[in-house]
């Protein structure tokens, strides 16, 4: 059970979250205008990195918020939380996700 | 290869077992082969079992970065069934099934293939629907299945708690009598014997670290811990590192992976006789041929390649094994470990040629592709050997996402494994 | 006004330490900054804007449960004169506010065994130094969501959805045996 | 001297006799003994038999790595846990233990042959025989298998004992209470950091309690941990906790705790758990977990008497019991000297120590010279002799490569050591990097992976003055990181110790071809030439060896078995012992409970059991219920000699004809409130709501960005800014939260809120021609003229004088009205319509009927006709897509070519031919009967009933283009035969719909 740091409540234990995903996916402002495999791209395709991940989680029993996070998924440890609509981090030593 | 007979065991014990030569050469990789599976798990090695046994490509590695039969080949709780609801589906793992089913002989390696039957529960009114639907759905398919009221589920599996006043009671089963279990090391390693003696070259700890394609774009060499090799015919098999390698490629793919996580309790005596499985509580449960208890949890909420997960999740599914089987709370927990599988958006598996000529890949096998080792080694080498797909694994493409041509066992019922 | 008779609130169990629900009137307010700022005008309470807190005055309180999400509670019966008042401190204020008095239920607990109880299987730490009084959050306890606010040192209180309450108290009774044992 | 038991000593309780029974033998012992103490004390040398050769096997260790004593302990029929270590069993009046794995009894156990055929049995044998004829595997060889594997006997009854859990938060938990620990908790205490000290073991203080000589600040070690002890138990800020195992380190520094609390007592308090789960998130946590002596690998090494040196003194200092009376110590640590020493000034006979250090010298053997004993160097064991216990020793010494000197030397117990391992479990299991340290032979903590340290001898300190300063500054290293400060402390020790280094455990024998076998994995009966044939078959990587051979992978997880495989896999394929690396290790440290993992989870507190206002009346009819999701939904009200279908039927009889009630409070509600509230809904939902007027609802379909239908539900108009949505009864939870992630992530910009208000109203569902009539005395400010108030109206008024929100609204087809009250008044105001409805035949009714009643009109059900590969148009329900919006959630995924195929499966209606005949659902189509597996399957059923109303038999059903088949005959194939069916439209009663407006 991880340890998250909520942007709004702190660090609080994982039962109260929810894994939402991949940040930064935005859905097309205008859906019928992409082509089929921009489409696809949004509904299905994740970068599902070894690494640094930015991902959404959704404090949904705390503040019910939905933010953003940088999370190392070869070790699960979280190197950034931020509130959705903020820019991603910069991360020291020039780590990228 | 020595060949394996209650007769040599006993010739060899005259010889203090003196006799006996390595399961497969240790041999350090040629500049290049006809044929490269990346991935030495059960499905890489039987793909180049085929590929040399099916298709004469001999010249074959399997490169595996570790050892092989370490993914999730050997993590796994090694449910084998074949009672999946779609046509695609049905067809796919009842392939397998079939393999299963002379395996052992096949490769000259013992598997333990035990057919004890695989009965999965039904606790709700919707429960019921969906496991008479996937009855139906499999007798229309040849693949038997058949209803258990819940005394002949206790019948079947005595230790089983059927009592109507518990939370969720047992309402019935769904019952695959051809389903089982296998020995998860002995299928890699019988593979790898018999692929060995087929000439294909086994190369462990040999990580690929990069994929080299031509100036036409297609597949050429691909680059390893071990140096570069070259090869225009490469079958990528990674389980939950897919992602990671085809993107050495460039190649994305709609996948995401997850830990899941087992345990074993400590051996005892034969108490569990088949496999019980409760897509709705979620347990998963059957008992080796040592006697621990081998149970499946559920995977963790977010992505990781952690190989292991969180506590929280093996303490809902014991909660759940110990409603079913109140026995067992007084069992102990021996071990707990993690895989990484890789999951699809439709629950369902890719064989299939990658937008990059010469890469094939098969992948998405999330928590349930123990089962489908034989096949999917099956059709991922001929769909290689011909650069076209069998009919069985037609249906699945990387297309299918993008026109919508889903093959959702996930949407139809809540059941993994 | 409505028929008091008529009311049937869950029924729970009691216990020295188990204060059975009493009816209330809740509102969940959401809405910008200024929203708040009005309503705390109406609601004649500054609406907490610190994370985690509960602001109260007398018999009304307003707990933070999100940075646009608030929990308004005051006595019995006053649901009709909240709802006026507001509408008027939030005339011009784009904001939601529901009436969810019947929602859920308000469990007390209190004693010196208050904090050891729902340790047992609500995952916060709710010593005094991490949980102070007058701090309120959601979380989990067992399997259930409920609203944690702790108005005194040895007083909690849940605020429970009410199909979850019975679970919640059967829970609090299941652990508190351990105690006495 | 009674059996081996010495004249005084130990930390038992001698005036406090206890009595017991091993396989039903009665036995004597003392309050504080362990099983394996006290049986050691009776004589009793063997404990159990081997796994796969069901070899006699004694105790080997003293704690928890006890690898051969297994023993079955009975509290009664159902409290029958197999398998525990005698070790750890502490002794209560009227414990039953029993030994396992033998049949008929431990001394004579037929299955010994094993033992015999071993050459016949080499490692992993199993794969390469038993495989003809096919089916014999499975039919003969593993059922004969099965039987002769898996230790205890299982557990049959239900498990009657409670289990219960724990979170807690500290700043620094420490694992481990001997002197590295305790020094840690009482230094980190004393900085005011809030401090949790747990060990395994019933008493606190490790190693130390075998220490009576040694003087700690002046005081006896004994003294000292009492002090020591008393000082943290004073402390507010402390949490002590023996007889607790910490199993497993989580990320993020959450450790799981197994605390036993009932099993050492002889009459358990009923109330009090017998387990208990801790999951303790620390900001720092100080390991101190100990080593564990390491045993030599020799011929004959695993005979019942053969036992680790340090728990001979264990059993000597803290039971008083002597292993043996003539005792041969082999060793090649000069830690293990101490035990030799110890029992020889106990009055116990040492016949030898056997060094296998061609260099050993220095103080302990000259000590032990000076004693008397006689000391050989350069030693090793060429085997050992003796059927139920050792007898006899042979011992040789090297000289130039080989081996002369032999000599026998007979003893009734043999000593071992091969120095010790530190316990890194759980700091490998945080993910901390290991290294191997050369001068020790040991892995040692390097890279720490979480907020955390290791302290003591663990880690690799020697020493209990070290010991204790590296607990000390340790325990005040972690509380200055959770920023309390404090001052180390030296402790002034004195002791007699020697040095625990050792060497790798197997000895050199003289020929490579051991004629006995030499024991590595006791438990798992694994030897040399296990390894050595692994080998030899390819197996290198030290994880297949363990996978071949199955080392380390019995209860006690290679405890004291690992490293010594680990070194000889590495001396035999020539590589360093780093270079082959250790296997990995997992949770849990030592076998746990299942039922603290299930803690209070069971019964109705294994999912919490949701119920409406108005579900005790519901009981009080004699209601059946269906569990739906964690709610409790009545199914149907049978009547006295009603099975479900006849109280279906006259359910659905008494809607049709008159009027039914029905409680429809699951359903999920959101409230949606805001200057855009409308905006939002029609940019998620597939209708259009910018036009819908306040007083008036609309039927929505909510699809995910994929296409396929994920919930529907009624969406009423409460005022220009406020919708009041419904839901599914499963999807409430999961429209909630998708609807939060468009407005919070997707639409920002939007000025509309949600809340959950499902559980604010309490639903009755009074639908029929007779509901206005039911309804119309008890409303007030609300004109129920379907003028008025027609088909899809909504209003708020009062019923019964409390407040309501009405909706006109029907799932049953008739005129139908769902009436909207706070829950508390549920009860009262569901009693008053069922009052008010007594004169027209008011019938209440359960889901079954409504499914009935829905399917003669059908409407519907999300998760029945669809399953998340269903379309709108696919169920019908094209029309209702607002096709002038811009977009819409799924709209995209819809205009995919495949979504639009004609053969896509739509939904229909069917007709049995013979209308008695009611349809399985799930019941497979196909179009041409007579068809073998495998058919052409078109389609299947989704729904089927009788229908009351229609008298006969109706259903729904997805065929591929079903909708052009209208008119047409398939066939439904049952194991009885073919069922002749005929494709329909879908409504099946009052085709049109004149009923709902009336
Ligand atoms: C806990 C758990 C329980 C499960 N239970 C079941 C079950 O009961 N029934 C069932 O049918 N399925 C089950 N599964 C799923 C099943 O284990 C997998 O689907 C299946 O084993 C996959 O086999 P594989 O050969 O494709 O993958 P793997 O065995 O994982 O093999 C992939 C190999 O690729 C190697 N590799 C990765 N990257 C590289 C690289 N760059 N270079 C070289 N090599 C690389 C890896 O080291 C690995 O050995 C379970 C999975 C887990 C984790
Ligand atoms: N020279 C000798 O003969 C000899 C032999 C053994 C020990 N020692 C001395 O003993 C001292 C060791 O002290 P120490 O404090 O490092 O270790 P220790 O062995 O005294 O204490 C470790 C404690 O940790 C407990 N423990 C281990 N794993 C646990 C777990 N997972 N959960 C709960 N409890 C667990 C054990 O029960 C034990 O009480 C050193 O001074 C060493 O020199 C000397
Ligand atoms: C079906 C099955 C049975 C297992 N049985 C045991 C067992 O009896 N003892 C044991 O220690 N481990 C057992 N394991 C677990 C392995 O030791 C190991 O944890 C697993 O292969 C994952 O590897 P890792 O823990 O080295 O990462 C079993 C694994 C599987 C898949
Ligand atoms: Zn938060």
């Amino acid at each position: 059970m991880l340890l998250i740091q909520c942007p709004y409540c702190g660090p609080r234990p994982e039962l109260e979250f929810a894994y939402a995903g991949q940040a930064h996916v935005a859905r097309p402002a205008d859906p019928s205008a992409t082509t089929p495999d921009q489409w696809t791209e949004f509904l299905y395709l994740r970068n599902n990195t070894r690494g640094i991940h930015a991902e959404r989680w959704r404090h949904v029993r705390g503040c019910a918020r939905f933010f953003n996070a940088l999370r190392d998924t070869t070790t699960d440890h979280f190197l950034a939380t931020y509130r959705a609509g903020e820019p991603m981090p910069v991360l020291p030593m020039g780590q990228k996700p | 290869m020595r060949k394996f007979s209650g007769w040599t065991l006993l010739k060899e014990a005259f010889g203090g077992q003196q006799g006996w030569t390595p399961q497969w050469r240790r041999v350090a990789p040629q500049p290049e082969y006809d044929a490269i599976i990346i991935g030495g798990g059960g499905h890489g090695l039987a793909a180049a079992y085929y590929l040399a046994s099916e298709h004469g490509i001999t010249r074959t590695a399997v490169l595996e970065k570790g050892w092989i039969g370490g993914g999730n080949t050997g993590r796994n709780t090694t449910i084998i069934r074949s009672n999946y609801l779609f046509d695609e589906s049905a067809a796919l793992y009842d392939h397998a099934l079939k393999l299963w089913e002379g395996l052992s002989q096949v490769l000259n390696y013992n598997v333990m293939f035990s057919p004890r039957g695989v009965m999965m529960l039904a606790h709700t009114v919707h429960d019921v629907q969906v496991a008479k639907r996937h009855i139906h759905a499999n007798r229309g398919n040849g693949v038997d299945n058949e209803w258990l009221s819940p005394e002949e589920a206790k019948a079947y599996c005595p230790p089983l708690n059927i009592e109507r006043n518990i939370r969720y009671p047992v309402l019935g089963a769904a019952l695959q009598r051809r389903g089982g279990t296998a020995r998860h090391d002995a299928v890699a390693w019988g593979y790898a014997r018999a692929a060995d003696a087929l000439g294909v070259d086994i190369i462990e700890n040999c990580e690929v670290t990069g994929l080299v394609r031509d100036g036409s774009g297609a597949m050429e060499a691909v680059q390893t811990s071990r140096g570069l090799i070259r090869c225009r015919r490469v079958g990528v098999s990674a389980a939950g590192n897919t992602s990671v390698v085809l993107g050495l490629a460039g190649v994305r793919l709609p996948l995401e992976s997850f830990p899941l996580q087992a345990l074993v309790s400590e051996p005892v005596k034969p108490v569990v006789p088949c496999v019980v499985m409760s897509g709705s509580i979620h347990a998963y449960i059957s008992q080796s041929d040592k006697g621990e208890l081998v149970i499946g949890a559920g995977t963790d909420a977010y992505t990781s390649y952690t190989q292991r997960g969180a506590l929280h999740v093996n303490s809902h599914t014991l909660s759940a094994v110990c409603e079913l089987f109140p026995a067992f709370r007084r069992m102990r927990m021996l071990r707990n470990w993690g895989g990484i599988v890789d999951v699809t958006p439709d629950r369902s598996p890719i064989i299939a040629r990658t937008p990059v000529p010469g890469l094939y890949v098969n992948c998405g096998w999330g928590t349930g592709g123990f089962k489908a080792t034989p096949g999917s080694g099956h059709l991922l080498a001929w769909t290689m050997a011909r650069d076209e797909p069998h009919p069985i694994n037609a249906p699945f493409t990387i297309e299918r996402f993008r026109d919508g041509h889903l093959i959702d066992e996930a949407a139809a019922a809540a059941v993994a494994h | 006004m409505a028929d008091a008779a008529l009311r049937r609130t869950v029924g729970l169990p009691t216990a020295a330490w188990l204060e059975s629900p009493v009816p209330a009137s809740r509102f969940i307010l959401r809405g910008a900054a200024a929203a708040r700022a009005a309503a705390g005008q109406g609601f004649g309470l500054p609406l907490p804007e610190t994370a985690c807190r509960a602001a109260t005055d007398g018999n009304r309180a307003a707990l933070w449960l999100g940075p646009d999400e608030q929990l308004l509670l005051a006595p019995d019966g006053e649901v009709d004169s909240i709802e006026a008042a507001l509408a008027r401190a939030l005339q011009g204020h784009a904001h939601s506010l529901v009436d969810v008095s019947h929602r859920q239920v308000g469990i007390g607990i209190h004693g010196p065994h208050a904090e050891w109880l729902l340790e047992a299987q609500c995952p916060l730490p709710l010593n005094l130094r991490a949980f102070p009084v007058g701090m309120c959050t959601r979380t989990v306890f067992g399997k259930a969501e409920v609203v944690l606010w702790r108005p005194a040192e040895q007083v909690f209180r849940l605020e429970v959805w009410r199909s979850f309450a019975t679970y919640v108290v059967e829970l609090l009774r299941e652990i508190e045996r351990e105690s006495a044992a | 001297m009674s059996g081996r038991r010495i004249e005084q000593g130990g930390r038992v309780e001698r005036s406090r006799a206890i009595r017991f029974t091993f396989d039903g033998k009665g036995y004597s012992g003392f309050a504080g003994d362990t099983l394996a103490s006290a049986l050691l004390a009776n004589g009793v040398q063997v404990f159990g038999r081997s796994f796969k050769y069901h070899r006699p096997r004694g105790v080997f260790a003293a704690g928890s790595e006890e690898p051969n004593a297994l023993v079955t302990v009975m509290r009664d029929e159902a409290r029958c846990t197999p398998n525990l270590r005698a070790t750890q069993v502490e002794l209560y009046d009227g414990l039953v233990a029993r030994s396992q794995n033998r049949w008929p009894s431990l001394d004579f156990d037929v299955q010994a042959v094993n033992d015999l055929m071993s050459p016949l049995l080499p490692a992993a044998f199993y794969y390469k025989t038993f495989m003809w004829p096919r089916a014999a595997w499975h039919k003969v060889y593993e059922p004969i298998i099965r039987r002769a594997a898996g230790l205890g006997e299982p557990p049959t009854l239900p498990d009657p004992d409670r289990y219960s859990q724990r979170f807690a938060h500290c700043d620094v938990l420490v694992v481990g209470a001997g002197p590295a620990g305790i020094a840690a908790a009482l230094t980190a205490s004393a900085s005011g950091a809030r401090v949790m000290l747990c060990d395994e073991q019933p008493e606190f203080g490790g190693s130390l309690l075998d220490e009576p000589t040694a003087s700690i600040d002046g005081a006896t070690a004994a003294d000292w941990i009492r002090n020591s002890i008393a000082t943290l138990r004073s402390r507010a800020n402390v949490t002590l906790l023996t007889r607790t195992t910490a199993f497993g380190y989580f990320p993020h520094n959450l450790i799981g705790l197994n605390e036993r609390i009932t099993e050492h007592l002889a009459a358990p308090p009923t109330d009090r758990p017998r387990e208990r789960l801790w999951q303790v998130r620390a900001a720092r946590v100080v390991i101190a977990a100990g080593s564990i002596e390491r045993p030599l690998v020799f011929p004959g090494n695993d005979r019942p008497g053969v036992m680790l040196a340090s728990a001979a003194r264990t059993y000597l200092h803290r039971y008083g019991v002597a292993v043996g009376q003539n005792i041969v110590l082999v060793t090649g640590s000069d830690a293990a000297y101490s035990a030799a020493l110890d029992l020889h000034a106990a009055g116990v006979r040492v016949a030898l120590i056997a060094d296998v250090r061609a260099d050993a010298a220095g103080a302990p053997l000259d000590i032990a010279r000076q004693a008397g004993i006689d000391v050989v160097t350069g030693a090793t064991v060429l085997g050992t002799r003796g059927r139920l216990g050792v007898r006899e020793v042979t011992i040789g010494v090297l000289g130039r490569g080989a081996v002369n000197d032999t000599r026998r030397v007979k003893c009734d117990a043999l000593l071992v050591s091969g120095g010790y391992t530190p316990s890194v479990h759980l700091f490998s299991q945080s993910r901390g990097k290991l290294e191997f340290n050369e001068a020790r032979q040991a892995f040692l903590p390097s890279i720490s992976a979480e907020p955390e340290s290791s302290a003591g001898s663990c880690r690799g300190i020697d020493g209990y003055a070290q010991v204790l300063n590296d607990g000390a500054r340790v325990g005040a290293e972690s509380a200055l990181a959770t920023g309390h400060s404090v001052a180390t402390q030296e402790y002034r020790v004195q002791v007699h110790e020697f040095s625990m280094h050792g060497l790798p455990g197997v000895l050199p024998q003289a020929n490579h071809l051991q004629p006995s076998r030499a024991f590595v994995d006791f438990q798992n009966d694994v030897t040399t030439k296990d390894l050595a044939l692994a080998m030899r078959e390819g197996f290198e990587s030290v994880e297949h060896i363990k996978r071949y051979t199955t080392t380390g992978m019995a209860t006690d997880q290679g405890k004291t078995s690992n490293m010594n495989a680990l070194a000889f896999v590495a001396s035999e394929l020539g590589r360093t012992i780093p270079k082959v690396g250790l296997t990995t290790f997992r949770m849990p440290y030592t076998p746990v409970t299942f039922g603290i993992f299930a803690g209070y989870d069971r019964g109705d507190l294994f999912d919490p059991v949701r119920t409406t206002p108005m579900h005790d009346w519901a009981v009080q009819q004699g209601a059946v219920f269906e569990d739906v999701g964690q709610w409790k939904r009545a199914r149907y009200f049978p009547r006295p000699g009603e099975d479900m279908h006849a109280a279906v039927d006259r359910e659905c009889q008494a809607v049709r004809a008159g009027v039914g009630l029905f409680d429809a409070s699951t359903l999920g509600k959101i409230e949606v409130v805001g200057p855009d509230a409308a905006t939002f809904l029609s940019r998620l939902y597939v209708n259009g709501f910018a036009t819908l007027a306040v007083g008036r609802s609309r039927y929505g379909i909510l699809l995910r960005d994929d296409g396929f239908i994920y919930d529907d539900g009624v969406i009423a108009r409460i005022a220009e800014d406020r919708f009041h949505v419904t839901t599914t009864t499963g999807g409430a939870a999961r429209v909630f939260g998708m609807m939060e992630d468009y407005l919070q992530t997707e639409w920002p910009d939007l000025q509309c809120w949600l809340t959950s208000t499902t559980e604010q109203w309490a639903v009755i569902a009074v639908q029929g021609p007779r509901a206005r009539d039911v309804l119309a005395p008890l409303v007030s400010d609300v004109d129920l003229a379907a003028a008025a108030m027609p088909h899809l109206g909504v209003t708020q008024g009062r019923i019964c004088g409390v407040p309501m929100r009405l909706f006109r609204m029907s799932f049953t087809g008739e005129l139908g009205y769902e009436v909207n009250v706070p829950a508390d008044y549920g009860l009262a105001v569901w009693e008053a319509i069922h009052a008010s409805g007594q004169s027209h035949g008011i019938t209440p009714y359960g889901t079954e009927t409504m499914h009935v009643l829905r399917a003669e009109k059908g409407y519907i059900i999300v998760g029945q006709e669809t399953d998340g590969t269903v379309t709108p148009d696919d169920a019908g329900l094209g029309w209702a897509i607002a096709k002038s919006k811009p977009d819409f959630v799924g709209k995209r995924s819809l205009a995919r070519e495949t979504m639009h195929a004609p053969d896509r499966k739509q939904l229909v209606g069917l007709l049995t031919a013979d209308p008695r005949v009611v349809l399985e659902e799930g019941a497979q189509i196909i179009a041409t009967p007579g068809q073998h597996a495998p058919m052409k399957m078109i389609g299947h059923v989704t729904s089927a009933y009788h229908s009351a109303v229609l008298g006969r038999s109706i259903a729904l059903a997805l065929v591929r283009g079903g909708r052009a088949r209208i008119g047409e005959t398939l066939y439904v194939p049952m194991p009885g035969g073919e069922i002749a069916v005929q494709v329909t439209a879908t409504v099946f009663y009052d085709v049109e719909g004149a009923r709902l407006h009336g």
